[in-house]
């Protein structure tokens, strides 16, 4: 089955991320096909590279860098949430005159529709969040 | 793959305590221009978004009320409110604002966008869903 | 020495309003902000759970809701994020029922 | 179309699982992970709200929070994180009531 | 102001779930250095976190439950659970971890840090903190 | 009287931010001094300069910065906290070998004792969160 997963808390707070990591890596090891895994709302949190966790826990975010280049998994941090939150890119830095990025290896900033996409390609939608 | 999906928007939440309706009513904004078959439910404290006259002066924030008036010109025409949701919060059909669509194939004419259901009635309507989204 | 009890959560989404309401005694107040302020609406079914005791709502949050205040219980009182100040400076400490 | 209701958080802090296990109709599953698994530990109040319901627990979120399986209500399944993948793949669609 | 405060640390969350247990416990930690009056509450789903045999191997988070044993060494010899929560859940003492300090006042005997409350004595406890700490 | 405010939640997400500024903006108007405001869990969030809100909406890090810029405010965010959700300032940079910092003006990461000297040198504590 196609699936896309969607990701609405940042990571540690909330279990959210933990969960769908798992969830998503369960689902790649049974040969399902992941579409895309969307972060909106606080999710777009999992995508900055600067966190640095304590040494006895687990990272969050290079966690799913790592998923990704492995899978070729399609992280999608939504543009809308990013900007509130201050998650940023080359292009968002840009266009938005940041002086700084903090993206992770691995996640792409795109649109809303994204997630619609993933609604309409995947033969499932899971969401994770608070 | 290419056929129309109904796909449902869930909203449990009340406004501006968090934003999840807020962004909730932005994927559906978006979510307009892939013309799918789209309903809204709003269930538990989501009935508390569509309650009429917020005034968001005193805190700041952005009023995005509006809004949801503004589906119909979406074609998002079906919205499900939760009977029991309203009435365990004490209120009724009046308290919110009164949403409508207008119908092309009948002459324009403008049509209620709300749906009063029981729980056991939108159930049903979930059973009939291909994608349902959480808010 | 007086709390401020102050909840934020809405009374049918969480416990917090419960628990804090069994929590003040004698001499405690307490203050509803952000989507604790249903908690003040008549009609609904938490109403019951304040009645009789000493509840303030803030104003704005009402607002923003778009609750009038006539549709408060009868006893509470509304206050602006001044008089949540005075609140807080006439108790003695907050306990905040996250 | 059969549903997967996900829930989790606990039941004695939220109203989630009281609307999920409204929401479950025949052939629907009910899967409890995070802080929803405590509303499957028999002897709590919440016990109640899904017996006799078809309802799974994410055995690595039970172990977590020192939930042993003995202490489950009766006619729970334990899956761990491929059987939740699974229970996705059998039902036609889910809800997380978030 | 250079007495020593009373301070209460109120604890309301099931631990993984969420960060709030843990972030608290670093507070604690940290706190006992600054020598106050320290006392911390398990209330309702807090009391979740003083549950004996957590194993979070299978969803790869750090197990912080044996921390809390360690609190006697920092001089936290005050643990309240509450009974109301705890039977609302279907727990008992025996369910949680035996948590003791050591009394150098009486020959350091060791003595049992968790005091079983009910709501309306714990409230009374509360009345006469100083300052409430809230997770 | 002398407050420290805790802030438990990020920017947009939760209510908890906003409300914290209102009630510290309330009390400083009313004469009241303001100890500390202390940044916790994803409240550190708060404190990234990296944020793009919408035009039509408020700008809740400005508007803090602008707050402390005013009544010369100490906005400290807690370290621990910042490190598992990537708040970094130019230590930090240099500690953890980051390639960037996010930081906002006014704000200052320092340690969770902060907190604990809020509580004794205050009058009162006053907590928001989710």
């Amino acid at each position: 089955m196609k699936l896309t997963i969607q990701v609405n808390e940042g990571p540690y707070q909330h279990q959210a991320s933990d969960s769908a990591y798992f969830f998503t890596k369960a689902a790649l090891e049974k040969g399902h096909e992941i579409f895309r895994v969307f972060f909106y709302h606080d999710g777009v949190n999992n995508g900055t590279r600067l966190t640095t966790p304590p040494q006895d826990d687990r990272n969050v975010v290079s966690r799913w860098s790592e998923l990704a280049a492995e899978h070729d998994l399609d992280l999608v941090i939504c543009v809308a949430a990013a900007q509130r939150r201050g998650i940023v890119d080359d292009g968002e830095a840009e266009r938005n005159k940041k002086d700084a990025t903090n993206i992770a290896p691995g996640f792409r900033i795109s649109g809303l529709g994204q997630l619609v996409e993933g609604g309409i390609q995947s033969d499932r939608l899971v969401v994770f969040g608070d | 793959m290419s056929e129309t999906k109904k796909f449902m928007y869930v909203n449990r939440r009340a406004p501006y305590g968090t934003i999840y309706a807020w962004e909730s009513l932005e994927v559906v904004l978006i979510g307009a221009a892939f013309e799918q078959d789209v309903s809204l439910a709003f269930i538990d404290d989501g009935v508390y978004q569509l309650v009429k006259g917020q005034d968001t002066a005193g805190v700041g924030m952005k009023n995005f009320s509006p809004t949801y008036a503004a589906l119909g010109d979406y074609e998002v025409t079906k919205i499900y409110v939760e009977k029991e949701s309203l009435e365990e919060r004490g209120l009724t059909l009046d308290d919110l604002q009164h949403l409508v669509w207008e119908d092309e194939d009948d002459d324009w004419a403008e049509k209620d966008s709300i749906r009063l259901v029981s729980r056991a009635e939108l159930a049903e309507v979930f059973s009939g869903q291909d994608v349902m989204f959480n808010f | 020495m007086s709390i401020l009890h102050l909840v934020n959560k809405s009374p049918y989404e969480r416990d917090s309003l419960d628990t804090a309401a069994d929590y003040m005694v004698d001499g405690d107040a307490m203050l509803l902000i952000e989507d604790g302020v249903y908690a003040a609406m008549s009609g609904g079914k938490a109403a019951s759970k304040i009645s009789g005791m000493k509840v303030s709502v803030l104003g704005p949050d009402l607002a923003a809701r778009g609750i009038s205040e006539e549709k408060l219980v009868d006893g509470v009182t509304v206050v602006d994020y001044a008089g949540f100040v005075d609140l807080v400076e006439s108790n003695d400490k907050v306990q905040s029922w996250l």
